[in-house]
């Protein structure tokens, strides 16, 4: 697109609501500010409800754009057409969780995700290295987790506990992922999971393990992310966007952007984002 | 004279007046109405799928996580002992610390000097509480962890109850301190007199006579900053975690009641929602609870005043 | 100026040119008095002659005020009471007392009496020792059923009468009052006289009193006091109290006797 | 017993006690220490991390994701625009709330009621006015999480501060002065309006910026009022969206990047910063009132 | 009871058989007494005898006292002033008052002055208004000068007089003055006494005074009031002011003013 400042006639007003996951938050967060130096006019305000809350006020035609770190539910989609709300999927990158340990961890490098499930599942009682596998040391385990409200961890649970929002309790859990972060970084035992983003920031600090799905050790890596190979903890992000917005020319200006620059940004936020050819697909679809 | 008045209409406008500032002064009652009914509306729905003695009895508190069974629990005990584990913290650094202090300023501090620190204490009790948070934990906790004790090194995590608790006893010192000493300082000079009399030091007038013909304002002291302690939120939210758990071990990361109504209401459970309607119930539980210890707190501090 | 005619060894209370200022303000001026062992001594004057300030040099309260300082000498049983390395706390154990408005600690009746011992490490018969100072007091009957109530329960003359039992319990040498029935009503101010003299036999007592009547019945010897232009409090007449009622030397003294001036 | 028994049965131990007197004496001393050193720590951690992110362009540009850029532009229009509305709120209610207490209310039953109640309010957590806020304004009245809902919100929140300082200042007004306009053949409003109010003034306005101070720094009922994370625009009505600096600090605390928190230590040193010179200013009207009333 | 040899028209205050209560305690007895037109009554008798409770019945000042209730009747130019559709600001508008410690409000000198007059929604010239009040107390020419000065700027005795010049302002029929000058040094004392004179021609001045001689000086008649075992005062003599003082017809009179008693 054209990324001139905005002179007299296509300088734009406006607000435009988005709401929705914590995941795809700071991408259009990005998004969002990026967009603000091209037309200052135009105000975006970006919430985090979670991608159900977002959802639920998407469907009534509370706001533009939903946030959204899973595909849209049938229920959420009828809710949308009993309301008259029409709108566009539009994929915007993808997400992998990924598993910490502590960075003097010298004995692990790759876990199943049974052995994930026997850590992470309720009620479990593994408490130390040892009864993880045979051959780890005696080791102290701690587990650190995203917060119970947050998209993460229904991601994590469903995945690898079968169930959204089933897991074991007994951890130490953080809507702030920087003390997620400290805690791994700082226990020698720690065993943590949190998105692919923060992982990136903190590369450093913290090592991460591979998955087997039974089909090899994986590490999540952009490649791996985008083919799909990392499994099962990689996730799609969307954004949905209400087709009547569409009609207001700030919106399919935001939108426009978006999906200019939305290869680069998701990338700088830590995610991997998907071919350049599917966002171009997106603008069509929405008529841009 | 050129002085007009017009009766009725001042005696009609002395009327208005009386009724607006009557309003005025009606409108904390409605407020006191609207939380409690606000907090009972909201929570009504969340009582009617748990009943009350599983809410304030049960021992696992995860209105969102799930147990192997698929089921949610909604125990509020591990929110009460966090709460009350870090407020026991914070009370056992600021009761001493505070009652030391307002004996100090009270008995021993020339007024030079009490006028110079009453106000830097004053200081502490108005800094905003995420900045305890902040300092919390990117300081005290890093702090503790340096400490060369195997239980600091290895075992206390980022978030964890006692650096909380410290920071937030720091926090209530000056509320400890400034009303133990008006407590103090309401003692009628005679008896210090009396004491000093009898061949008191001063450590003996003011630990013998002072602190128990102040007794019941100092209690009162402890138990409003014990209610505040309760009903502190952004620090405990920023540096004692979001664990529920129903422990008293202080290097655990915990969550209270205040936090967890910040973490639902920060987070993304959809509003309505039954998991969301839980923070009305321990709303409703942590007004019951700061309300209850404040009525006996200010109940303390007029006894204590129509002492004398 | 000081006029006692009483020998040296029986004088408990010996003050040589005590000078004493709050701040900048001199409230005493060169006050020369001796006070004579077991004997009532009035210290009499208008209002802010500084008769109470005087009488808190003999035990050092002053002390506690900031600001206060005195010059000049005090003798206690020979010792100079202001000397460094004397402990004021000591002093006021030897030397009582016993102040204007009743002022009962809020304990029990028996813990009043008790405080003073328990704090100096009485290791005695401790109900005993009360009892005895209550007895002294002549406050016994009327409280012995009831010594676990507060001393707050007790009506003014009697509230008096239990701090005069406190000072007394720790066995001061002097007994300081400063007008301990001017709070009372007339019949608890008669018990309270008698219970003066009473004590007179075993004690040095220096009272303040604005109740002329007063000190004459109840007092050996009679301090009058006055003030200067400059508000400092100086000492006028010491004598015989006879002698200062009905043929004072001065006539401010007589003046101030005699209602017509004060 | 003679008192000579009873004097050798005293044991003073003057020098032990005085030592004991002494060691209390550095106890006491430590404890204000420990106040001091934990509030020098504070602010020197504070100062240390926040200071190199100060700058002209941290008060005037938006937050944003790159640590080198964000500002708190928002964040301090937004706390200004909730400062503004609540003082517009709480002073003329909590004001009137005094006056009706200290001189218009009848020794009865309610008047009791009332008082204990402010006293009460005044130590109920701020959250639970966050969801009191949330409830009431935010979903019943349909305000949405906007800068008019913060503000009320807030205004309950900080009223019984304002309340509890005007009748300290009212009553501290002589009532000679009161015997005065009414012997002039003033009526009550009047007394009240020209004479008690105008002397109560520098107390009531101490009490304000005393609840201001207050409201500026509470972050949870914000919280609870508002969703907004990011927002690049500053409120231009009441019934726009907003946040504050509290929850923009927390917002920065809880970020994973470790720059971010010294950009919430350099919000923090904005914060105390007004937060302080609001204080000195109410130390100041004191102070200067105080002695005017002593000449 | 009550002996004012003055005819019915000259009578600006009548009162009939007033009882006056503070909650349960009556602090007023059955009071009669009628106050002449432009004369200066004073009011004496010992502390506590209800001087001040009575002075404030006159312009229901005591309305403000919770609890505090008033039978019988005082009726003002005929009017009874305690008549459920009379308003008592009325009433304090045009009987005024002036308080025993000066009270200028921490106004301006020229605002004190002004003060009843805006209130009362005068729309005359306001600067001829406050200069005639103030040189109708005898401040003007100390004041002329600095108006816009706080009133708390003035001495004593300057207050006082701002104080009268505020209440003669709204030219009040009636002026009450409750110990005007007893918080004043001698020489502002005489000048409020020749004021009151002076203001006598104009005014009713009922004053309350402790002080013999000032109402010796100063009254042109005198009511003595005393209080009873119940502490109820009630009026002992009502009389000609040098009648009162030379030959008093009740013994109680006599023993208050020679001194012997209250
Ligand atoms: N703590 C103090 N600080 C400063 N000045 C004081 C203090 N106590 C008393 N004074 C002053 O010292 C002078 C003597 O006071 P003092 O109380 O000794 O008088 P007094 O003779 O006992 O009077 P009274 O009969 O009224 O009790 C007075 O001028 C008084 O104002
Ligand atoms: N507001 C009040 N409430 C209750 N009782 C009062 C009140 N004001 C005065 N009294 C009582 O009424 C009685 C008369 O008081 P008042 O002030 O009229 O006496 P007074 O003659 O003016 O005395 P003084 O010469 O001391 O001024 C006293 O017993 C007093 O205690
Ligand atoms: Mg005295
Ligand atoms: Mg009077």
């Amino acid at each position: 697109g054209d990324s001139a400042p905005p002179t007299g006639s296509n300088a734009l007003s406006g607000t435009i609501q988005i709401d929705g996951s914590s995941t795809v938050f700071p991408v259009t967060q990005a998004v969002a500010e990026e967009f603000r130096k091209e037309q200052p006019g135009v105000q975006v305000n970006v919430a985090v409800s979670g991608t159900g809350g977002g959802f639920k006020r998407f469907t009534v035609g509370e706001t533009d754009i939903s946030n959204a770190s899973r595909p849209i539910k049938g229920s959420e989609a009828e809710a949308a057409a009993a309301n008259g709300v029409e709108f566009i999927e539009m994929r915007v990158g993808t997400d992998g969780l990924s598993v910490m340990v502590n960075n003097d961890n010298d004995f692990v490098d790759c876990l199943t995700v049974e052995e994930l499930n026997e850590i992470w599942k309720p009620g479990s009682t593994i408490n130390n290295w040892q009864d993880v596998r045979a051959g780890f040391p005696d080791q102290r385990l701690r587990l650190y987790g995203p917060d119970t409200d947050s998209g993460t961890f229904d991601y994590f649970t469903e995945e690898v506990n079968g169930e959204v929002q089933v897991s074991r309790a007994d951890y130490t859990a953080s809507g702030d992922d920087n003390v997620l972060v400290q805690g791994i970084a700082g226990d020698r035992g720690a065993l943590g999971y949190f998105g692919y983003a923060y992982y990136q920031e903190n590369k450093d600090n913290l090592k991460v393990v591979a998955i087997d799905d039974g089909d090899g050790c994986v590490l999540p890596e952009p490649s791996t992310i985008e083919d799909g190979s990392y499994k099962p903890l990689s996730r799609p992000l969307f954004i949905y966007v209400n087709r009547k917005s569409l009609e207001r020319p700030e919106v399919k200006a935001f939108l426009t952007f978006y999906m200019d620059h939305g290869y680069q940004l998701t990338g700088e936020e830590g995610y991997v984002p998907v071919d350049p050819s599917v966002y171009a697909a997106n603008k069509a679809e929405a008529g841009l | 004279m050129q002085l007009s008045r017009n009766r009725k209409r001042g005696a009609l406008q002395g009327r208005i007046v009386h009724w607006l500032f009557f309003a005025c002064a009606a409108m904390s009652v409605i407020t006191t109405f609207g939380i409690v009914a606000s907090l009972l509306r909201e929570s009504l729905g969340f009582f009617g799928e748990i009943p009350v003695w599983e809410f304030l009895f049960g021992t696992t508190w995860s209105p969102i996580l799930k147990d192997a069974e698929g089921n949610r629990h909604y125990g509020v005990l591990p929110l009460v002992s966090g709460t009350l584990l870090v407020a026991s913290i914070a009370a056992a650094v600021a009761v001493p610390a505070g009652l030391a202090i307002a004996i100090y300023l009270s008995e021993y501090a020339p007024d030079k000097v009490r006028r110079l620190i009453k106000p830097i204490l004053e200081v502490l009790a108005g800094i905003p509480t995420v900045v305890y948070g902040y300092f919390a934990l990117t300081f005290v906790t890093p702090l503790l962890r340096s400490i060369p004790i195997q239980v600091f090194r290895e075992d206390l995590i980022v978030y964890n109850a006692l650096s909380a608790g410290l920071v937030m006893g720091l926090m209530i010192i000056p509320m400890v301190s400034s009303l133990s000493e008006d407590a103090m300082v309401a003692v009628p000079r005679s008896l210090r007199h009396a004491a000093y009399a009898l061949g008191g030091t001063r450590l003996e007038v003011s630990l013998r006579i002072v602190v128990p013909a102040a007794f019941s304002g100092i209690v009162a002291s402890f138990i409003l900053a014990f209610s505040r302690a309760i009903g502190e939120t952004m620090l405990v939210t920023i540096a004692a975690g979001a664990t529920p758990r129903l422990t008293f071990n202080p290097i655990e990361s915990i969550q209270t009641m205040t936090a967890f109504i910040v973490q639902l209401a920060h987070g993304e459970t959809p509003h309505g929602s039954l998991e969301y309607n839980t923070i009305f119930a321990v709303g409703l539980l942590l007004f019951a609870f700061t309300l209850g210890m404040n009525v006996l707190g200010h109940f303390l501090v007029r006894r204590f005043r129509e002492e004398y | 100026m000081t006029t006692t005619e009483a020998t040296a060894t029986d004088t408990t209370l010996s003050v040589t040119g005590l000078d004493m200022y709050y701040g900048s303000f001199r409230a005493l001026r060169d006050i020369n008095l001796e006070v004579t062992r077991n004997s009532v001594t009035a210290l009499i004057g208008p209002s802010g002659s500084g008769k109470s300030t005087l009488l808190r040099c003999f035990n050092r309260m002053n002390d506690l005020i900031p600001g206060a300082r005195v010059e000049g000498q005090v003798l206690f049983n020979g010792e100079d009471i202001y000397h460094p390395s004397i402990d004021p706390t000591e002093i006021r154990l030897r030397v009582g007392m016993v102040f204007q408005k009743p002022n009962p600690f809020p304990k029990s009746i028996y813990d009043n009496v008790a405080f003073g011992l328990r704090i100096n490490g009485f290791r005695g018969n401790m109900d005993e020792a009360v009892e005895r100072s209550l007895r002294r007091a002549a406050l016994w009957d009327e409280v012995k059923d009831r010594l676990k109530a507060s001393g707050l329960t007790l009506s003014g003359g009697q509230q008096q009468r239990l701090c005069i039992a406190r000072a007394v319990a720790v066995q001061p040498d002097v007994i300081l009052m400063d007008e301990p029935a001017s709070a009372l009503d007339p019949i608890s101010t008669l018990a309270i006289e008698d219970l003066m003299r009473e004590l007179s036999r075993d004690y040095t007592i220096v009272v303040v009193t604005h109740n002329m009547q007063q000190a004459a019945r109840v007092s050996d010897w009679t301090a009058f006091m006055t003030m200067g232009e400059d508000r400092a409090g100086y000492l006028v007449e010491v004598g015989d109290t006879h002698q200062i009622f009905t043929n004072p030397r001065d006539e401010r003294t007589e003046g101030y006797i005699t209602g017509r001036f004060g | 017993m003679a008192r000579a028994e009873i004097t050798a049965l005293l044991n003073p131990r003057l020098a032990v006690r005085k030592r004991i007197g002494t060691v209390a004496y550095v106890i006491f001393i430590a404890a204000i220490l420990i106040g001091l050193a934990g509030l020098a720590s504070l602010l020197l951690r504070v100062l240390w991390q926040g200071a190199p992110w100060l700058s002209l362009h941290f008060l005037t540009d938006y937050p944003s994701r790159f640590a080198e850029q964000a500002g708190m532009k928002s964040a301090i229009f937004g706390t200004v625009w909730i400062m503004g509305l609540t003082g517009l709120f709480t002073v003329p209610v909590g004001v009137g709330a005094a006056v009706y207490l200290e001189e218009y209310a009848p020794k009865n039953w309610f008047t009791r009621i009332v008082e204990v109640n402010i006293s009460n309010l005044a130590g109920v957590p701020s959250i639970v006015y966050g969801l009191l806020g949330l409830a009431v304004f935010v979903q019943i009245l349909a305000l949405g999480r906007t800068v008019v809902a913060g503000a009320l919100t807030m205004s309950l929140l900080v009223m019984p501060i304002v309340i509890i300082a005007s009748r300290e200042a009212i009553r501290a007004v002589p009532s000679t002065y009161r015997e005065a306009s009414y012997g002039l053949g003033a009526t009550k409003f009047q007394t009240v309006k020209d004479v008690v109010l105008p002397h109560a003034l520098p107390g009531i306005m101490t009490g304000t910026i005393l609840a201001m101070s207050r409201a500026i720094g509470e972050a949870a009922p914000m919280i609870a009022i508002s969703a907004l994370v990011f927002l690049t625009f500053i409120p231009t009505d009441p019934l726009d969206e907003f946040t504050v600096m509290p929850v923009q600090i927390y917002n920065w605390v809880r970020d994973p990047r470790p720059e971010f928190h010294g950009l919430a230590a350099a919000g923090i040193i904005v914060l105390l910063a007004v937060l302080l010179s609001m204080n000195a200013v109410a130390i100041y009207i004191r102070n200067r009132t105080q002695k005017r009333s002593e000449e």
